[in-house]
Order: C-alpha cells, then structure tokens, then sequence
C-alpha cells in the first residue's frame, strides 16, 4: 500500500514527459489571482498563435511547438516551482509576464542556459547584452517607455516643456518605480516638475491621490498601473473630471479591461502601444480557420483583437521567429535552447516579414546585436474612442531619448556585472 | 480661507466617506462575531462571491461553464438573457441565504464549542473555498458591476461649496449613495433586532449565550439567520465595492480594510463600527494628505493599523468597551 | 505587643513565631464601593491563620490584598518586618508568597509535573542560552529542581499522574495539584483561597489532612480563607472573622465561636 | 509490537525528560536524520529542491518560530511575513556590506536584528490580547513592507526596488546565487532547520517554556506565580522572530535569490504561515514540520496531480486547488481540532496498545 502511494506520488510529481523532438516553449502564465483580468488575454494571444503555428504550417520548420502550460498566479514562488517544473521538459525560450518573476529567473536561466524573453516588462538594465547573455527585452522596456511618453508631451508642447506639471502615478513595487530615475533625468533636461505618487497594491482605492490631482493640477499625469489599479485609475480620473487627452498610461495600463468600466467618461484616454491592435490583420483570417472554428482556442474566444491578446500573440510572433532563425543559423530544425539564444541575438524583423506573417506594420522593426538585447525601444500613442470603444493610434513610432537611457542602462548593467562578477562579452 | 484648510475639510469629508464603506464591510464582521464569538476571515470573499454572483445571474452567465466545457468538450457560455437589477439582487441574496444555510450544515454545526481560534482558522478555509468555488463558478476575468448607481463628481457638492468657500468640494456620487445606503442598512438592522421576534433572539444569544439556549433559542437556527444577514451585508459591500472598481479578485481584500476598524470600534458594537470606520477613514487620509507627501505616500494601508494599534495601547477596551476589570 | 518578637505555644503544643505578616488598617475600595474597611490583623510564623465569613464579606478582596493583587486603597500590610509598597503580583511571589484559588487556576494545557515545576520558577535562574543549549546550568537545575518537586509529588501522593495533562483530571485532584504548585515555591507564607469549596466530606478530610502535614512537615505558615465554618475551627489556630468587609473578630477557635457578633452574623440577624 | 514503553525504564530524571523518551521513537528519529543527511543530498535535483524541499525547511522553520510565539506562549501574530522580511533586508544589507564575512554568520545576525524588531512589536502585547493583538500585529506587517520599498537605502538604491542575493560560498561550495547546487541549498537548509528544531525543543521543555505556557493557559495565574508577563512574552516575541528572521534570511538568498517586498513577503505569507501552524498543531514542534510539508506539498501535489495527470486547463485546476485546500483546511478542523500533530499523537496511542487493544 505504501509502495504504491508513494509511486503514485512520484508519478504525479513528474510532468508528463513530452515526444522529445518537439519544440517547447512554456507559459508561464496567470489565469488566476489579482491580476488574471490581464494573465488571461495575454496567455490566450500567446497559446494561439502557435496553435495557428502546429495547424497551419505543422509547427516551425517542421516541428511541432509544445506550449505546456504553468499558472503561476504573478507569484514569484510559483514562477520558480513552474520554471523548475518545466525546465526539465527542454524548455527553449521563458516568458513569464511579470517583473517579479523575471528578477528571479534571469540568474537560473544564465546559469540553465536557456534565453529569457521579457518583451515591455523584466529588468530594463537587460537591454545590455554585453551583460545579460540570456536576457532579451526588445523591442522596447519601461525607459523607452517613459521616455517616448516625454517626448510625445515636448511634441504636444512644441518642444519644451519648461514650467509644466507631470505627475507620475504608480504601482507601489519593482515594476511602478521603474519609470522613475528616467522621468527624473529628463526633468533634470527639459525642466518640467515631477511629482511621484505611489498607489498601493491592489490599488481599488486611490482617492488620496486623486485628491491631490485634483488640487495641484498638473497639466499631464503619467501612469504605471497593472490589474485593478488601471480601471480604478482612469474611473476616478473622470469623476474628478480630469481632462482624458492628458492621461498617458504605460502600455500595461491600456487594454479594453481598463478603459471599458468608466463608459463614456475614459473618452480621450491615451497609453502607450509597441504594437498594433485589433482585428485588421490577415492572421486573423487564418487564426480564425484553423483556431477558433477548430476549436482549439485557448480561451473563451472572446478576446482575439484585443490589446493584451495581440500582445500576447506579439511576443508568440517574436519567439516563433527567433527559433526560425536559429534553425537556420543551425541548420536543424530541431534547435536545442543555446541555439535558440543565438537565434535570438541574431534576429531581425522586418517590414516585409511582419507583412509575411499577416502582421503588416504590427510591430516596429528592429535587428538585434550581441549588445544589443533591447531593440529600438520606440513606441506609438493609442487613444480610446469610447463611443466605438476602440483604441486608436494617433501618432506613428516615437523613439526613446536614448542620449539620456544610454548611460542609464550601462550604468545598471555595470552595477549588476559588479555584483555578479560577469565581465562583459562582444568584444 | 487659507487653501490648506479648505484641502483639509476635503480631505476629510472624502475621509468619512471612505469611512462609511469601511464600515460596510466591518458591520458584516460585527454581526457574525457578536452573535457567534467567530471571527470570520471570509467576510472579504462572501461579498466578492455575492458580486460576482450578482453580475452572472444579471448577466445570465452559465455557472460552472468553464468546467462544464472542460469535462464535456461542450462550448457553453450564457444563458442569452439579462436580468433585472432587482431581482438579479433578489437572486442573490437568495442565494447568500442557501449559502449560509449550507456552512452552518457542513462547517459550523461539526464545530461547536471549540476554541475561537479553530473558528477562526474554519473561516479561513471557508474563504480559501469560496474563492476557489466564486471562480470556478463564474471565472476570474474582471466582471464590470452596474446596477445603476451614479458615480463621479457630485456637481451639487461642487457648486455649493464653490458658492460659500471660492473652493468647490469634491464628492463621489457614489459615496453619497453608500452612506445613505449604509444609513438605511444600520436602521433597517436596528429595527429587525428591536422589534422582530427573531432579532430579539438574536440579541438574546448576543447577550448572553447560555441563558438564551435555556430558554430555548435555537443556536442552529441563529447561526443561519446571522450568516444570511451577513451575507446580504456583503451583498451591499459587494455592490459598493464592486461599482468602484469592477468585480474581481481584489475584492476580496476589502477585508483587510475593515480589520483596524474592528479593532479600533471592537469586535461587537455595531455603533463601534460606524464610528471606528469613520475614524479610520479621516484618519488615514488625513494622514496621507499631510505627512504622505514627506515620507514618500502609500501610507494608507499601515497607517490605519497603526492608528488602531496606538489608540489600543492606551484604551484597550476600544471605544465602546466598558474599563476591564482583571479577577482572580 | 510583647508576643511580636517572641510567639506563643499552641495547645496541642506546637511552637508558633513572631509576627510574619501584619495588615494595618486596610480599605479597598473600587469606584465607590468599599469591599474592606479598617481592617487589621496579622499573621505569625508558623501558626494556620484562617479569615472566615459569610458570602461577600470580602474574604477574597482580603487574600488578594495579601497575595499583592489588589493595591490597598489605604493602610499598610508589612511583611518580615518591612512595609510592603506597591508591587506587581510576580514581585509578590518572589517574596515567598504563594497561593491557590478558589476556581482552579492550573495550566490546562501542560502537565501535572510541568504545572508543579511552575512552581519553582522563581528560583531557577539559568541564562536563555543555556537553556537552548540544555547544557550546563540549565540541565543541572532542571534535575535539581526536579528532585524537589518529586518530592512533593510523594508528599501528596499524585505519583501515578504524573504526565497527565491537568485538563484530564477530576476536581479533587486538581485541588491537589493547586496545592503542589504553591508548595512548590516553598514559600515563606502560603495562601489558600476556599481550598475545600466545592469538594466531598471524603475530599475533604483528605485536604484538612494535606494541610496539616504541611504546616507540621514543612513549618509552612499558612493564611487560608474559607467559609465553612466547622472544618476551620477544627484546622486554624487562630481566625478573623469578617462580615461586610468589616472584623467583627478575631482569636482563637474557641473565643471566636462565642463571640456573639460572629453568631449573629453567621445565624443571619438582622444589621441595623 | 515494538512501540512501547513497558520495560523501557529511566533511572534519572535526565533520561526521563529527554526529548525522545520511548526508544522506538529515538530510533525513527536517528533514521529520518539519516535519510535527511545521508540519502536526500545525493539524490536531490533542481526540481526537487526548488518545487518541495527547500520551501519545506524554510517554511518548518518559519512555522516553528510563529509556534513558539502562537503556540507556546499564545499570543497570535500576523505578522510573520513583515519579520521574514527584516530577516530578508538584513541578510541582503549585511551580505553587500560585509562581503568578507561567511554568509551563515550574516543568517543568524539577520535572525537576531530581527529579534530586536520582533520585541519592539511585541510591546503591545502587554496591553492587547486576543484577536485585537492579531490584528495588531498587522500593523508590523503592513509598516515594515512599506519601509522597505520605500526607503532606498534597504535595497542599495537599485532602480526597481528588487534585492539581488550576490554569490556566497560555504567551505567553497555556492549556497547562494545560481550556481548554487541542489544539494548545498538543501543541505543549508537543513542544518538551520535542524538547529532551531532543537533548540526550540530545548526551549520549550525548560523554564522557558514552562512560562511561555503558564502565560498561554492562564495570564494572570502566572503573574501570581511569579511569571513576569513582560519579559517572557518578550522572550516569545525575541525567539520566535530570532528563527523566523533565519527562514526569511534563507528564503531570499538560498531560495528565491532576488525578492521585492510586498510580493514575497506580503500579508499572504503571514496567513500561510499561521495555517501551517493550525493545521500542523498549536503547541508542537512536529506538528510545525507536518503543518509545513502539508501546505508546501499539497498544492504541488494538486498541481501536477490535475494538469499534469488529468490535462486539466490550468486556471481550472488553479480554482479547485484552493477549493481542496479550503475543503481539506475546514474538514481537518472537523477531525481534529488540535492539527496533524495531534492525530499523530492518536494513532501513536493506538499503536502503542497494539496488538491487544485493552
């Protein structure tokens, strides 16, 4: 009796091995917990588009890809049992869609060999390949990020921004204080006025803050939101009838779960884009085809277009094509997890291979380099249109201010070489 | 008058507004501690099952379909009709009674007269259940809860206070809403336990346990009436609550804002709650209006515990407690 | 006042000391009721004192006087010869005052032997570390310690409980193991608040037994407070009788059982 | 037929109060300490390590200091995860300032500053009992997670907030960072775990204890007795948070490696490990290792029993995770008030009279 418990249990401990010749690509994803509003789009955009992969073209160079699936909840001890869980699987490429989880794999896979592909989130510092072997942010983090958010204002402005008011308003973690060493130097360069507010987590309560919007009246507030905190936000932006056009959130806090609830009163409300939306793609005829009236949509289906779908399907796209480049650097189809990392680095997306894809114009296109792990960090500015409650893009790519986040990310990475004793490669 | 001052009497009227919810949720702890002597930790997650049952049956939702389609293959999502708010709250207050109909059958009935910390931690598995079951149920994506109340600035308030301070105030319609709701939810209370034949029960078992089972008050009988009760409080927290900010996990966690209010109006009074979330609420915005700025904000959360916490140190009968009084 | 420093013989002739513990003058009041008024007595090396009276007399407002829990509102209680001041009751016991109560205050949740081992806390003094350690002092006095307690554990015979844990036991022997925790302490006075309430006449006649043994073994002064009247006369060697928180006497067994005020209050005649 | 204690006879009180006292019971213990240091180190890998054993010995650790505080002296606290993370920051700072100094030497300081904190948030219990001290006890929780994300000097002034734990050797084997192998994080582990166990043992059947239980069972009682409330519940306080100031030094740099506050050491972490107590069993050392492995392995258990086995979409098998866990909290309760280590205790009585149930 006790023999065949423990058997049992051993058995229920392994994951089911997968056929070994498949690609596996986990995901590590959150359907649950504060923030599955925003997990579960992101992992649906995600798990279908290499759906779409295995059913249309039979996988990537012929291999079919494996997408085991994790529920990490956005905890960083489940993210390590789900990391440890999988990894035996053969695992290529992680991407586990939270800040906290990243900080703690970016050791494990430098040490695992196996690449980490934080696309808009993770450490920003990772941008430097010349530190981080393993790591790939691209096309664009949070200082690009805030950057390209000040450069829209000085634009809006005619160039200067001397004398006016930003709040910064954000989640009271790793990930909110992100923005702010770089809003702090280009306030130092372009003389604006900075003003941190921190909400915490979860963040269903914010009239404080909302208060003191409300009584220094800053002409534009920044936003760094994730979960519940990004609908709270913008719903109390318009109680207090804070004018919307002068609300920029980060790309995380501008989906149609965040705007939707305020009606027509989040009219006007803008945020980063790194990547197009909705439903004006030909993949989706195919995605249509051979995922959705297959059946095999990892979701209820109800969310294809959307802005953390397409994000999801975004980061697929990016993945599908780092592997297709290493079978090619390899001469393999069957790559092994250092391979794809040299895929990685050696990636480039063009134009003319979005528009192959059924993603013209999707993304920006970028070419990465052994230094080079963080793209060209531009983004786009999307508007909601309430009334056909959908986001618009107003502006084209804006690119970063790279003079002033150069020698921040050079200046991180060295403090992280130092700590970790890595001398610096791409020499 | 100065500026400040004026920002100060906003700060806190929004302060004893944010109160009043604080004080929804910590009633629906009062009601069960009082009448039961259990401190129960799933009062968060009833009033987010109580939303989230609320917006399914408003939405016709199929309960369960998640797993239905799971096991069976099948692809079933909704009914295809919408309810009335009404009878969608009808629904569900219905259903908060089953519910406290079934945890006093299969949890508190096989718990009697154990110590308070095991019905402490049964409540804690209960919440760990029903946040598992309300999930299950319904899904864990964000539900957007509208039942019709108003929200946003209260252009009244504003123009008012604009008219006699140069300053117009800012109010949320919705607050406004839930501190008449919570008015009315206090007096309907008070009148069920004044005058009701069941209330007077209740306040007897409140008063004294043994001496109102010897008179033959059923305790069964009272554990459902005050779970019931208490989920329809959470009902109310629910759909305040759920307005805000959209009906979803986090919801749960309101729970922890009712607790430095228990602990600042005690575990029993119901005056203690009201008074002690009001407390609370000015308190903490106070707090962040003034020192926030200097120490760096997001003080709100600990600095309801540590109002609490200071005010028990040198009163620790609470607000309403009468002195304590040690015997050998 | 010449028997201050000298003591007396009692008439089965045992030899009782000088004065070990006075109370002068005690009032204790709470808000505006007044649970003892203008109290004084005191208590002799040796002797079994007992306070007797009707229910609400304030007996225990009186022990807990004694015991340092209660803070007299005025008067002066002195012990060894010292005015005692203001104390927290865990002073008090360092004093060498111990006692038991009259609804049984053990640990629930330990054993017979831990319970009794209570006891001597007051007197093992071995540093945290030594005891994380359980090496040197710490063991040392733990066995020590041991040894005395199981001698009172033979004392009172409750060998065979040992290990139980208290909440299993019945009432009387709760009693008893009250009794062995105050002896524990060996403490200079022992205080024993209705150590027969509650019991059998069998029980009874058990505990009048333990205590004797006592105070004859052990030399222990004792102070107990009771309200049967017919066990105490045969027991103490002197008593205080009190009603409404008043003395209305004070002496031997004999003087005190002819003393018309105590017969009027225990036979219920009307006070004016 | 071997578990008994008929003719197994002590001659001194020093054999008597030892902490095995029936010889079946010694030799299992002498054997599972076998099995822990001679056959888990050699056949551990990362999954094994990461995913159950080394969360399993820094939670027992965790759960043995909150059951001094809880469980032996009973005063109930929510705030372990704030004090797992004085221990986390104290560890990080005294890591990157004194790199030279062995890093289990900056463990056990991180466990004494965080005594230091402990008694500080103790001083209410003086005046505060209860559940109104519980929730008390939130206060530390919610204050020392806002102190530490938001004063920069705790985190070295690094952009985001996050600690990093650099690499640390012992006897020239990582035990921090990734390179460090299963092994050496299981073995750390372990010996930590294996020294509070016994000296929380040590502690609990000595005066100490005898105090913490006496304040436990009856307050005022004890004060009368000569228990002075002040320094022992202070006592309570210092020790427990001693051990759980090691489990949060250990969780950040063995376990996790990089943390930031409010995710790792959030009020979550504070109720986790106030169950592992309950469950396990108030007031019993073993029962702080069963409440641990009980709530460290079921989800994983769950987990791969439900997606791995059965294929189940993982958010469903997320949901009815903690519907079980729920489920099996409140119907343990049922069973057995008094935790696992109670039933233990059952079914050794049962055992002991076995074969002849008379």
């Amino acid at each position: 009796m006790k023999m065949k418990f423990a058997t049992a249990v051993a058995a229920a401990m392994s994951l089911a091995a997968p056929a070994m010749a498949d690609l596996v690509i986990p995901n590590l994803s959150y359907r649950t917990g504060p923030f599955a509003a925003g997990g579960i789009p992101y992992a649906d955009g995600f798990n279908d588009y290499f759906t779409l992969l295995n059913e249309r073209d039979g996988g990537i160079g012929g291999e079919k890809v494996q997408v085991p699936e994790c529920e990490t909840a956005y905890n960083t001890e489940k993210g390590v049992e789900c990391y440890e869980a999988t990894k035996g699987l053969g695992a290529l490429v992680y991407n586990p869609l939270s800040t906290g989880i990243t900080y703690q794999l970016i050791p494990k896979v430098s040490q695992d060999g196996i690449t980490l592909y934080t696309p808009g989130y993770g450490r920003t510092s990772a941008a430097n390949g010349a530190i981080f072997e393993w790591v790939f942010n691209y096309p664009a983090n949070y200082w690009d990020g805030a950057s390209v958010a000040v450069k829209y204002l000085l634009e809006q402005n005619g160039g200067d921004l001397k004398g006016k008011k930003i709040a910064l308003l954000y989640h009271n973690s790793a990930y909110g204080k992100e923005p702010i060493r770089t809003l702090e130097s280009l306030a130092a360069k372009h003389g604006y006025e900075l003003t941190q507010m921190p909400i915490d987590t979860p963040g269903q309560e914010q009239k404080s803050q909302w208060l003191q919007v409300r009584r220094e009246k800053p002409d534009y507030v920044i936003f760094w939101g994730w979960g519940v905190m990004n609908q709270v936000a913008i719903q109390e932006a318009v109680n207090i009838k804070f004018p919307m056009e002068n609300f920029i959130g980060v790309w995380w806090s501008g989906s149609e779960n965040d705007v939707l609830p305020a009606g027509d009163g989040a009219n006007g409300y803008k945020s980063l884009a790194m990547h197009g939306t909705g439903m004006d793609y030909p993949v989706y005829a195919d995605m249509q085809k051979y995922v959705v009236d297959a059946g095999k949509a990892s979701g209820a289906g109800d969310q294809v277009g959307s802005v953390l779908y397409s994000r999801g399907m975004y980061a697929a796209m990016v993945i599908s094509e780092a592997v297709r480049k290493a079978q090619e650097l390899a001469g393999t189809s069957a790559v092994n997890a250092a391979q794809v990392r040299d895929g990685f680095e050696a990636l480039e997306i063009t134009e003319e291979r979005m528009a192959e894809i059924g993603l013209p114009n999707f993304g920006q296109p970028f070419a990465a380099s052994c230094t080079d792990h963080g793209g060209p960090g531009a983004a786009m500015i999307q508007q909601w249109d309430a009334a056909a409650k959908e986001w618009n893009l107003v502006t084209g790519f804006i690119a970063p201010d790279d003079e002033v986040l150069d020698p921040l990310v050079a200046e991180d990475s060295a403090a992280f070489a130092a700590e970790n004793k890595i001398t610096p490669r791409c020499n | 008058m100065p500026e400040q001052l004026l920002y100060a009497m906003e700060v806190t009227l929004n302060g004893l507004m944010a109160g009043v919810m604080y004080s929804l949720v910590a009633l629906g702890f009062v009601l069960i501690f009082k009448a039961s002597g259990i401190f129960n930790y799933a009062q968060g997650v009833l009033a987010l099952f109580a939303a989230l049952t609320l917006v399914g049956l408003q939405n016709g939702q199929i309960p369960f379909a998640h797993l239905i389609n799971a096991a069976l293959g099948t692809n079933l999502h909704s009914f295809g009709w919408k309810l009335p708010v009404l009878v969608a709250i009808a629904l569900t207050a219905l259903v908060m009674v089953g519910l406290a109909i079934l945890i006093e059958k299969l949890v508190l009935k096989h718990l009697v007269n154990q110590a308070p910390i095991i019905l402490f931690m049964a409540t804690i598995g209960l919440a760990y259940f029903l946040e598992g079951l309300g999930d299950v149920m319904w899904g864990a994506d964000i539900k957007k809860l509208d039942v019709g109340l108003p929200q946003g600035i209260s252009e009244t308030v504003e123009s008012v206070t604009d008219s006699i301070f140069g300053y117009g105030f800012f109010i949320d319609n919705l607050d406004i809403v839930a501190t008449v709701v919570a008015v009315l939810l206090v007096a309907s209370l008070t009148i069920f336990s004044q005058y009701s034949k069941q209330g007077r029960a209740l306040r007897a078992v409140a008063d004294d346990h043994q001496a109102a089972l010897s008179v033959g008050i059923s305790l069964r009988f009272i554990w459902v009436l005050v779970w019931s009760i208490a989920g329809f409080v959470a009902l109310v927290a629910g759909i305040m609550w759920g307005t805000k900010s959209g009906v979803q996990f986090s919801l749960s966690l309101i729970a922890l804002k009712a607790l430095p209010v228990l602990m600042l109006g005690g575990f029993t009074s119901i005056p203690g709650a009201i008074v002690g979330g009001l407390i609370i609420g000015v308190g903490e915005k106070l707090f962040e209006f003034s020192v926030g700025p200097m120490i760096g904000g997001a003080t709100e959360n600990w600095f309801a515990y540590m109002l609490a916490l200071i005010f028990l140190v040198f009163r620790p009968q609470g607000l309403f407690g009468e002195k304590i009084i040690e015997r050998v | 006042m010449n028997a201050m420093t000298e003591g007396y013989v009692t008439p089965d002739g045992r030899q009782i000391g000088p004065v070990l513990m006075e109370m002068k003058n005690i009032t204790l009041r709470f808000g505006g009721v007044v649970a003892i008024k203008d109290i004084s007595f005191d208590i002799r090396e040796g002797e079994i004192r007992a306070i007797i009276g009707p229910n609400g007399a304030g007996k225990s407002s009186m022990l807990n006087v004694i015991s340092g829990f209660y803070v007299p509102s005025e008067g002066e209680v002195w012990f060894r010869g010292q005015k005692r001041g203001p104390m927290k009751p865990y002073e008090v016991a360092r004093l060498g005052i111990a006692r038991t109560f009259q609804n049984i205050a053990l640990f629930d949740g330990m054993s017979v032997l831990d319970n009794i081992m209570t006891g001597r806390l007051t007197m093992m003094k071995s540093g945290l570390l030594s005891q994380a350690l359980w090496f040197g002092s710490a063991e040392r006095e733990e066995n020590e310690n041991r040894a005395k307690v199981e001698k009172i554990i033979d004392f009172l015979e409750i060998q065979n409980i040992r290990k139980t844990p208290v909440g299993r036991l019945p009432y009387g022997l709760k009693k008893r193991v009250e009794l062995a925790r105050a002896l524990a302490a060996e403490p200079k006075i022992l205080l024993l608040d209705e150590p027969m309430a509650g019991m059998n006449v069998e029980e009874k006649e058990d505990m009048c037994r333990f205590i004797l043994d006592v105070n004859d073994e052990f030399g222990t002064t004792i102070a107990l407070i009771e309200h049967d009247m017919g066990v105490v006369m045969d027991l103490s060697d002197r008593v205080v009788v009190m009603d409404y928180g008043k003395k209305i006497g004070d002496g031997t067994p004999d003087e005190v059982r002819n003393n018309p005020d105590v017969i009027n209050a225990y036979l219920g005649v009307a006070h004016e | 037929m071997f578990y008994r204690e008929a003719g197994d006879f002590k001659t001194s009180y020093r054999q008597d109060s030892q902490t095995f006292p029936i010889r079946f019971d010694r030799w299992r213990f002498y054997a599972v300490l076998a099995l822990a240091f001679g056959v888990i180190p050699f056949v551990i890998n990362d999954y094994w390590a990461n995913s159950v054993f080394v969360p399993f010995l820094i939670y027992a650790i965790a759960a043995i200091g909150l059951n001094i505080l809880t469980g032996y002296a009973g005063q109930v606290s929510l705030g372990t995860g704030g004090f797992m993370a004085v221990g986390a920051y104290a560890c990080y700072k005294l890591m990157t300032s004194f790199p030279e100094v062995s890093i289990l030497i900056h463990v056990l300081l991180a466990g004494g500053v965080t005594a230091a904190v402990g008694v500080l948030f103790g001083l209410p219990s003086l005046r505060i009992k209860g559940f109104y001290l519980a929730v008390a006890t939130l206060a530390a929780q919610f204050f020392l997670v806002w102190l530490f994300n938001k004063v920069p000097w705790f985190y070295n002034f690094s952009a985001s907030g996050q600690i990093t734990a650099p690499d640390r050797t012992v006897l020239g084997y990582f035990v921090t960072g990734a390179q460090t192998s299963a092994t050496a994080k299981y073995l750390v582990c372990l010996v930590f775990l294996v020294l509070v166990a016994l000296i929380a043992r040590n502690l609990t059947r000595g005066t100490v204890g005898r105090k913490w239980m006496a304040i436990r069972d009856m307050d005022i009682a004890a004060e009368i007795i000569g228990v002075n409330p002040l320094t022992t519940k202070l006592t309570a306080f210092a020790v427990s948070s001693f051990f759980i100031g090691i489990a949060g030094a250990l969780f950040f740099a063995v376990y996790l490696g990089a943390a930031e506050v409010g995710e790792a050491f959030g009020i979550q972490k504070s109720f986790l490990i106030l169950f592992m107590v309950i469950i396990g069993g108030l007031g019993s050392i073993f029962g702080s290792f069963a409440g641990a492995a009980f709530l460290v392995l079921l989800p994983v258990l769950l987990k791969n029993l439900l997606v791995g086995t059965l294929g189940w979409p993982t958010d469903l098998a997320a949901h009815i995770e903690l519907m079980i866990v729920g489920g099996l909290i409140v119907v343990f309760l049922i069973a057995e008030p008094h935790g696992l280590a109670q039933l233990w205790r059952l079914a050794k009585e049962k055992l002991r009279l076995w074969p002849f149930p008379h």
